[in-house]
């Protein structure tokens, strides 16, 4: 039986350590695994390792699954992770390695051929999280290759429920089931994958029956797709959320001017009731009802209810016009300021459309709004990292259990020599909140780790570090009688597609 | 003929090394690959780790420099992307495109030139006039919605052609090609036409008046008077001399084509260069885009000689003069 | 002739003209790494020399492609030579500057040969006759009506006709407008190119008279340019023939179409076949040879393969141009010996027989 | 004997009036022109005839965003055409649309003309090294993807209508150089050039006074196509994001933006301004090609 | 009409529709032409000579039309002729050569495949057979190595060749009858009497006839036995070499004999007949030769009808004032 799917975009190399981009990801998800596998919420559960322990703060003992082999019979050992655990930040020229996944490592031994015991250079509470993202190639197949052998299937051997076939670059990737698979049997035996970049050519390849299943359905072809009996439509929500970031980093800020357009001495945006004043601006609700048709979750933090660290009380703001207008005043600005919005145009659906709603909301918020500017992401994120922007939109997805990661690249102060705070863009800096966040990383208790994080960002958003609007929903649309099953991660691999009846 | 080939070589190179500066300048002044090459959670350690395998923490000027060492060994550096050498990048994916620009070149010519001659022979007629109206539609309206509206209509609704991708290859002559299975043909008719209609307009426009210019000249006449037939007097006498401007123009055309592709093989999925190279952009994937518009640069230059020689081989005129 | 015809107006001394595709540096370096030959050399004018004196008629014939025009445009100041000099009033047109070029560049007029090319399709007829005087500041801007008026009266046209634009007028009428332009700036020197080649015979004598009344009138200098050897006869003062680049032969028309008769072959030939309103029925005869190409011109005297009084010197050496009595010159060695004095051809071919 | 010349036809006959009278021969070239002009004032007049102003963000209500043609607002308004994803009256976006594009347009394809002329020109006048110049950096802006060009100037000088138009200059005057070039390399043949020379005047002159009016016939004919040609090129960058400021659609945005939802089925976002764009480029083109024959003397006898 | 009647030309009227108003460029011509009669055909230009040419082959392009007359080639009506009949005879049996030498031959294609296309459009003949047979045709004009040149384009061809060439290409099925249109206007006398010369050869020898269109009364005086004057699209006078050129009895006629240099007349003013040709659209009513002529009477109001005296035909009013 055989699956045809159209997905938006491709990955780059087959070489699962190659690149840890989304795309990639999902591919090597379908030839590959890791020690933990990653449920839909993104909690984790055992994968190639069955059981962790953690003997001291420095030192871990991983038992790993046995019975397993790669695709091509050889069994899996305590090599092939030693191996690929060693290769992990390696590849050369990788464009996104996965050197934070593994830097905290200081030595892996073998104890046995299904033992590990790794010791870390400091202490690493969430060293499983970080290792289980890394995936384990052969190390028979793969020793003294490169990221080229893997393209071309030579090297291409993972433990995953689908062998490679072939890839043409542009075009599609081809797949079979394996049949040594350890776990559940996938139910397709032969699977295409298509590249389909253009949103409207991926839904007319589902609606001619080209493909049988595509990925980021846009939301205004859901309806039509739903309506049509021939088609379903899955929505989940995803762990990426999107916010409005106002500019704390320089005495005045880009694009903001007085309310008759003059140059403004002072920056705004440094005073939190400014901040909290332009979030109560924000209907969240209409945005996501009028320009998503649905497809989104209003938010009020970082990270949704199942992940780590969610904090239960931050719930969205509702627009409260008077209240912000008293915060204005209180700020001194009771005749409000100017600004301009600025977003990309083309990296998450529908930023274009959304720079312009947010444009009309604060304009009727009481602001005047210069100008709304939309760009290419290419041009978009060096200005945004440079600090060209005011008032820009961004988007930020989860990957992993809890908020961690988030907490400390979008909001812990920007420290170059510490490396934190790396997309911290608005140069957001609370002593306070990064001091909670310091404690709670260092907790190995998981569950009082989530809490302590939940803690650091109540600290975090009681001064509305960034304005909080929506987490993203993804739609996928498939033929009736397949189902698919995804979360969070936002990963379409065929072993979870499965026919219903 | 040797001098003709050496200095168009010379003025190629030239035209090469002021290419290459331009655009790398021009990328690096676009946006940083970093920030769209790394995800979104790298921390700032790995932001370094990658600029000093990519080479993107030297100063520019280095860069260049180092870039045009290897590029006399013809070495024109790995993708970011990909990792791999960036003209085996293009040239794996400059086939498919050729195929499609190329058969959209035919197109035009098969399906233009005979309605250009069929409009210029009638000027005012009826045919005429449906004609030229026609082919105002094949120019006046956006590429893509072209694109799209050929795909709702027969692959839609009507579900007789495939719109994404290339299909089944197979190869003739050692050459990778869709014409060698049916399903390929089949994959390739939609995108082919979205490409060739505003070219096919052009055709029209051309051959019509080139054969409402040459019909009353003196020779076609005296042709006629020596009792000629009218098929012979069309096809013979009037086409030649009118395919002259026509090669012309379609050689500068064939750059259109190419950048038009881009749209083309974006709605239709097509494994192209065209949408290679506005990935790469949109990437900002430096070593893709300064390989691949030097390679058409290349490619212009070899169709600009190619056009000329057509030209003299078409003209004995010109033939005399170079 | 006046007294002033001792004025040389234009001057052409020892003017040779190539027309030769340039070579680029990478040209020569082929050329010499492969031993290429090199591009193919129009000699258009070989050591011409030509006087014109003041208020004079020359008329200049010969073949088509013989280079006539090249002259004229040489002549002119609009053609740069290959070698020699091209001198007005006696001083050489390379050397003038400034002021001294613009009297010699709007001094000198050229008539061209096609009407129809030589006039801008998109002006109107005021516009191409008062646009150079304007921009000259000859005239004072208020005053153009009425020179164009003026001109147009002068060369036969209704000045209601000032606002038309060129294919809008016949080819005679054509041709009288790029008199006039000529006229406007007041030239001193004309050089007629074929003027009249393409009109009828009632048109053609109305140009004809026309330039008589202004030799008569201004004192005007004729360069006349024809293959028509009755209306050069009839127009002019001396009579140069051309020859594949060279001058063969240049006199007094009184001496050519008079008794004297021409002292060249080639002219001799010309007169020979000049179709005659009063000769009926007349038997033409065919031209002995090959007409010769300007790219590869026979060796020694260009004439040789079609003159029936060929010599075995004629072959290898080119004959000098030699000044006979009575201004009468000619490049022939038949010269050598007994002079071409007969009148009629029968007599020539004997004589010049006898010369062999 | 010059009253012998019967004096016929002295009236003037100036080239407006014979293009006037030519494009009012024919009724197809006629009815084009009243189109043309009615777009041109629609545009012109937008701000005074639209319904809304689609431009200012104060008036435009996102709770009215996607209502079919027909549909009326909470605050009464009627939009006949319907309304886009951010609640702008299609009708008004449409009428401001098309001053972007015709602006656009019509501005990229003049002011590309007048640089590819200026420079075909001198190209064809001087010959040797600079004309290879001129024409080698010709196919160098050939090769450059559209795109590539857009970003670049969209980075180094930033968003907006003129850079937009500068981008399309920059892809677009190469076309008219060369054609501009082939056209005068004939023109500087002929012996009118030389009667000119002859007559003193200065290069300058005789280039811009005498070759280019000779030029002009393939001149507006490619013209009336680049203007075409830079809308939809507009509309393509538009559609690839390096397009104009996204408050402030062009026909050729509404078009990309609307084909966004147009197997949704909201028709109305994308159809309408596409035929109007149709009808637009399509009214130029027929008064473009009879302005060429009207100035082709033998096509026009 | 006798068996040696080859052309017959009766009352063609050849008009031009133009949005300003009919242009009637041949407006009643009559012609009659024998075997081995070379007709020349004078005039001034505009007044429809190559028109009138044009007409007998078929050959008038769009705004125009034959509107009236008959056209009888060896007692078949041309213009009831069908399109393939015409296209049978033209080249085969009447052949033209054009006013234009550099104009006529198409630029982009060899000599001889002109030449080959030609004989092949009348002949079932193969290839080779046809290509000698233009080598042969080349030869007999006088082009020097036919077996080489007949691979060359028309560019590497002087003006007299070119002509030349045409002139092979009329020759090539030795046609009845050959229309020639100012063949030698560019040509020096050299080059002009050499082809002159063939013509005259081929009347002779083959019994050709030819209407010789020509502005150069010389050389109609030279070649031809019979002469017709065109004015305004009509003929107003026709008859022997002799008759015509020797007592002109039409004014226009007179004027141009006049007008021509002559000898004896050197460097005094040329004779020259007043006024403009009439325009071709508003040509004045009656004898359209009325405002120019010095001997115009009230009578001239009226279109003059042909007078003729023998061989001798005339369209004037006052021919005893021409002739005193
Ligand atoms: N620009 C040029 N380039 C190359 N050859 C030229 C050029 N101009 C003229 N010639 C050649 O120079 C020779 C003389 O030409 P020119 O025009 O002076 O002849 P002409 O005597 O005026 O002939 P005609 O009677 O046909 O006008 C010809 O062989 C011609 O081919
Ligand atoms: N296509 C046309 N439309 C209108 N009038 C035309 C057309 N073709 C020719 N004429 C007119 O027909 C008349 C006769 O033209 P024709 O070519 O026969 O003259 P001609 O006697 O051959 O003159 P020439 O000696 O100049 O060759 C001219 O007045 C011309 O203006
Ligand atoms: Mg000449
Ligand atoms: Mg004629
Ligand atoms: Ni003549």
């Amino acid at each position: 039986q055989q699956l045809k799917m159209g997905l938006a975009s491709e990955q780059s190399s087959i070489d699962p350590q190659f690149s840890r981009t989304g795309n990639n990801q999902n591919t090597s998800q379908m030839i590959f695994e890791q020690l933990v596998s990653f449920d839909q919420n993104l909690q984790i559960s055992p994968g190639l390792a069955t059981e962790w322990t953690n003997l001291d703060p420095l030192t871990w003992e991983i038992k790993l699954r046995p019975g397993v082999t790669f695709q091509n019979g050889t069994p899996f050992t305590a090599d092939d992770v030693i191996f690929s655990l060693d290769r992990a930040d390696k590849v050369p020229n990788s464009p996104a390695p996965y050197t934070d996944m593994v830097s905290s490592l200081d030595k892996v031994e073998k104890l046995d051929d299904l033992t590990l015991k790794i010791t870390t250079k400091t202490p690493n509470p969430q060293l499983i999280e970080d290792l289980g993202r890394v995936f384990i190639i052969s190390k028979a197949a793969s020793e003294g290759k490169a990221t080229e052998d893997f393209n071309s299937g030579a090297a291409a051997i993972g433990t995953g429920p689908y062998k490679f076939v072939s890839w043409v670059p542009g075009q599609d990737l081809k797949l079979q089931a394996y049949d040594g698979y350890w776990g559940e049997k996938p139910e397709f035996q032969d699977v295409d994958i298509k590249f389909i970049s253009n949103d409207a050519a991926r839904v007319a390849a589902l609606l001619s029956g080209a493909v049988d299943l595509i990925d980021t359905l846009p939301v205004t072809d859901a309806k039509q797709v739903a309506a049509n009996d021939k088609f379903t439509v899955l929505s989940e929500p995803s762990g990426r959320i999107v916010y409005l970031a106002l500019s704390m980093r320089d005495d005045t800020a880009p694009g903001v001017t007085d309310a008759q357009g003059k140059p403004l001495a002072a920056n705004p945006f440094r005073d939190a009731r400014v901040r909290k004043a332009i979030s109560l601006m924000i209907d969240r609700q209409l945005i996501v009802d009028r320009l998503l048709g649905g497809a989104g979750v209003p938010s009020g933090q970082l990270v949704p209810e199942v992940l780590g660290g969610y904090a239960s009380d931050l719930t969205p703001q509702t627009p409260d016009a008077a209240e912000a207008k008293k915060l204005l005043a209180e700020a001194g600005y009771p005749e409000g300021f100017g600004l301009t919005v600025v977003s990309s145009n083309d990296r998450f659906p529908g930023d274009a459309d959304l720079a312009q709603a947010l444009g009309q909301m604060l304009t009727r918020g009481g602001l005047k709004v210069n100008g709304v500017q939309v760009y290419p992401y290419n041009v978009y994120a060096k200005d945004a990292t440079g600090g060209s922007y005011g008032a820009f939109v961004f988007s930020l997805g989860a990957s992993t259990p809890t908020s961690a990661p988030m907490l400390g690249s979008l909001l812990r102060s920007y420290d170059k020599e510490a490396g934190t705070g790396a997309f911290n863009r608005m140069r957001f800096s609370s002593p306070e909140f990064d001091a909670a966040l310091a404690k709670a990383l260092a907790e190995f208790d998981p569950a009082k780790r989530n809490e302590l994080l939940a803690e650091a960002t109540r600290i975090a958003f009681a001064q509305t570090p960034i304005v909080p609007l929506y987490w993203q929903k993804i739609e996928w649309g498939m033929k009736k009688g397949l189902s698919l099953d995804a979360g969070l991660s936002e990963y379409t691999l065929p072993q979870n597609v499965r026919t219903v009846k | 003929m040797i001098v003709f080939v050496l200095r168009r070589l010379l003025q190629t190179v030239l035209v090469l090394l002021l290419t290459s500066v331009i655009v790398f300048l021009g990328v690096y002044a676009i946006g940083d690959p970093l920030e769209i090459l790394l995800p979104a959670d790298a921390s700032l350690a790995e932001k370094a780790q990658v600029a000093a395998s990519l080479k993107l923490d030297q100063p520019l000027p280095v860069q260049y420099l180092s870039f045009l060492s290897s590029a006399l060994h013809g070495d024109f550096g790995n993708s970011f992307v990909f990792n791999r050498p960036a003209l085996q990048v293009i040239f794996e994916r400059l086939p498919a495109t050729l195929e499609l620009t190329i058969t959209a070149m035919i197109l035009s010519l098969l399906i233009g030139m005979p309605l250009g001659l069929w409009a210029g022979t009638r000027p005012g007629s009826r045919v005429d006039e449906t004609v030229m109206t026609g082919s105002i539609l094949g120019f006046s309206l956006p590429n893509f919605w072209q694109g799209m509206m050929l795909v709702m209509i027969f692959s839609v609704w009507l579900g007789w052609l495939p719109s994404t991708g290339r299909g089944e290859t197979g190869t003739i002559f050692g050459i990778t090609t869709s014409y060698a299975t049916l399903d390929g043909i089949r994959h390739l008719i939609l995108p082919a036409t979205n490409l060739a209609l505003a070219q096919i307009a052009l055709v029209i426009r051309m051959t019509r008046t080139g054969v409402q210019e040459t019909m009353p000249l003196d020779f076609v006449k005296y042709a006629r008077a020596r009792g000629l037939s009218e098929r012979r007097i069309l096809f013979v006498h009037v086409l030649k001399t009118i395919l002259i401007p026509i090669i012309t123009i379609l050689g500068v055309e064939f750059g259109s084509l190419v950048a038009f592709a881009v749209v083309t093989e974006t709605i239709f999925a097509w494994p192209g260069v065209g949408k290679l190279i506005i990935d790469s952009i949109n990437a900002l994937d430096r070593p893709i885009i300064v390989a691949y518009i030097l390679v058409i640069v290349c490619l212009f230059s070899l169709i600009n000689f190619v056009v000329d020689v057509l030209y003299s081989a078409l003209d004995p005129r010109i033939r005399g003069r170079q | 002739m006046s007294a002033s015809a001792q004025v040389p107006v234009a001057e052409a001394r020892g003017v040779s003209k190539r027309f030769q595709r340039k070579t680029d540096m990478i040209e020569r370096f082929v050329g010499r790494l492969t031993g290429a030959a090199e591009p193919p050399t129009v000699h258009a004018l070989d050591n011409v020399s030509l006087t014109v004196m003041k208020g004079e008629v020359v008329g200049l014939v010969g073949e088509s492609g013989c280079g006539k025009s090249t002259l004229g445009r040489a002549i002119a100041g609009m053609l740069p030579v290959s070698d020699g000099v091209i001198a007005h009033e006696g001083r050489d047109i390379a050397s003038l500057r400034g002021r001294a070029r613009m009297a010699m560049r709007l001094g000198t007029q050229i008539i061209f040969q096609d009407p129809m090319s030589s006039l801008n399709p998109r002006k109107t007829v005021r516009e191409i006759i008062g646009e150079a005087p304007r921009v000259h500041g000859l005239v004072a801007a208020r005053d153009i009506d009425r020179l164009v008026s003026d001109l147009l009266a002068r060369v036969g046209l209704d000045p209601a006709m000032a606002n038309r634009y060129p294919h809008q007028f016949s080819g005679g009428q054509r041709q009288r407008i790029g008199i006039a332009r000529a006229l406007a700036v007041k030239p001193e020197f004309l050089i007629c190119d074929e003027s009249i080649a393409a009109l009828d015979v009632s048109i053609q004598a109305q140009v004809i008279n026309l330039f008589m009344d202004l030799k008569r009138d201004l004192g005007l200098t004729l360069l006349f340019i024809s293959h028509d050897l009755s209306v050069v006869q009839h127009i002019s003062d001396r009579v140069v023939v051309m020859y594949l680049g060279r001058v063969v032969e240049s006199a007094p028309t009184d001496e050519i179409f008079g008794p004297e008769g021409p002292r060249h072959p080639y002219t001799a030939a010309l007169l020979a076949e000049v179709p005659r309103i009063e000769r009926r029925e007349h038997s033409f005869s065919t031209v002995k040879g090959e007409i010769p190409s300007p790219l590869h011109p026979p060796s020694g005297c260009h004439f040789h393969p079609r003159c029936p009084f060929a010599m075995d010197i004629c072959k290898t050496t080119r004959p000098e141009l030699r000044d006979f009595a009575g201004g009468h010159a000619a490049a022939c060695h038949l010269h050598d010996g007994q002079g071409l004095r007969d009148q009629n051809s029968t007599n020539q071919n004997s004589s010049l027989q006898g010369a062999k | 004997m010059v009253s012998l010349i019967p004096a016929r036809l002295a009236k003037s006959d100036t080239i407006s009036a014979r293009l006037a009278r030519g494009i009012l021969s024919s009724p197809k070239a006629t009815i084009a022109a009243i189109l043309c002009v009615l777009l041109i004032a629609a545009s012109l007049l937008a701000p005074w005839i639209a319904p809304q102003n689609p431009y200012d963000l104060g008036a435009i209500d996102f709770f009215d965003s996607r209502l079919p043609p027909g549909s009326t607002s909470m605050g009464g308004m009627t939009y006949w055409l319907g309304t886009d994803t951010q609640g702008r009256d299609m009708l008004s976006a449409m009428l401001y649309g098309l001053r972007t594009s015709l602006g656009v347009g019509a501005t990229a394809g003049l002011l590309a003309m007048l640089v590819g002329t200026l420079l075909g020109l001198i190209a064809a006048y001087a010959r040797g090294w600079l004309d290879a110049l001129i024409m080698r950096f010709v196919d160098l802006m050939l090769s450059l993807p559209t795109i590539l060009v857009a970003l670049m100037i969209l980075v180094i000088f930033g968003q907006g209508t003129w850079k937009v138009i500068l981008a399309l200059i920059f892809v677009q005057w190469a076309y008219f150089a060369r054609a501009v070039r082939a056209a005068a390399l004939v023109e500087t043949g002929k012996d009118y050039v030389d009667a000119a020379r002859c007559l003193g005047l200065s290069p300058l002159r005789i280039l811009i006074w005498h070759i280019l009016p000779n030029c002009l016939p393939q001149l507006i004919v490619i013209a009336t196509i680049q203007v075409a040609t830079a809308i939809a090129a507009e509309a393509t960058l538009s559609f690839l994001g390096i397009g104009l400021p996204i408050t402030e659609p062009s026909l050729g945005l509404l078009i990309a933006n609307g084909y966004q939802v147009l197997m949704a089925g909201l028709y109305w976002m994308s159809v309408f301004p596409g035929v109007l764009l149709l009808v637009l480029v399509f009214s130029i083109n027929v008064v473009g090609d009879r302005l060429r024959e009207v100035l082709n003397p033998r096509l026009a006898q | 009409m006798s068996d040696d009647t080859i052309l017959k030309v009766e009352g063609l009227k050849t008009w031009f529709e133009t949005p300003k108003g009919t242009v009637k460029s041949v407006d009643g011509v009559d012609l009659e032409l024998k075997r081995g009669e070379i007709l020349g055909l004078v005039g001034e230009s505009g007044s429809g000579k190559s028109i009138t040419g044009f007409s007998i082959l078929g050959l008038i392009d769009k705004p125009g039309r034959v509107v009236e007359g008959r056209i009888d080639f060896r007692g078949e009506d041309l213009r009831k002729a069908s399109a393939k009949r015409l296209r049978v005879l033209r080249g085969d049996r009447i052949a033209m050569i054009f006013q234009d030498p550099m104009m006529t031959l198409n630029p982009v294609l060899k000599i001889g495949t002109q030449m080959i296309e030609t004989v092949q459009a009348h002949r079932k003949v193969s290839r080779a057979e046809a290509r000698a047979l233009a080598r042969d045709a080349l030869g007999k004009v006088g082009i020097p190595h036919p077996e080489e040149r007949i691979d060359a384009y028309p560019h590497e061809f002087s003006g007299g060749m070119r002509q030349r060439v045409a002139i092979a290409i009329a020759l090539l099925h030795e046609p009845d009858l050959i229309i020639a249109d100012e063949p030698t206007t560019a040509l020096d006398v050299t080059i002009q009497s050499q082809i002159l010369a063939e013509m005259q050869k081929l009347s002779k020898e083959m019994g050709l006839a030819m209407i010789w269109i020509s502005h150069d009364l010389g050389v109609v005086a030279a070649l031809a036995q019979k002469v017709a004057v065109m004015y305004a699209g009509r003929i107003v006078e026709r008859g022997l070499t002799g008759e015509v050129l020797d007592h002109p009895m039409h004014p226009y006629t007179r004027g141009l004999i006049d007008s021509t240099p002559m000898a004896n007349v050197r460097g005094r003013p040329l004779k020259q007949i007043p006024g403009a040709a009439p325009p071709p659209l508003g040509r004045p009513e009656g004898c359209p030769f009325r405002p120019r002529c010095a001997f115009a009477t009230d009578a001239c109001l009226t279109e003059p009808a042909e007078t003729s005296a023998g061989s001798h035909g005339w369209r004037c009013f006052h021919p005893r004032e021409v002739l005193a």
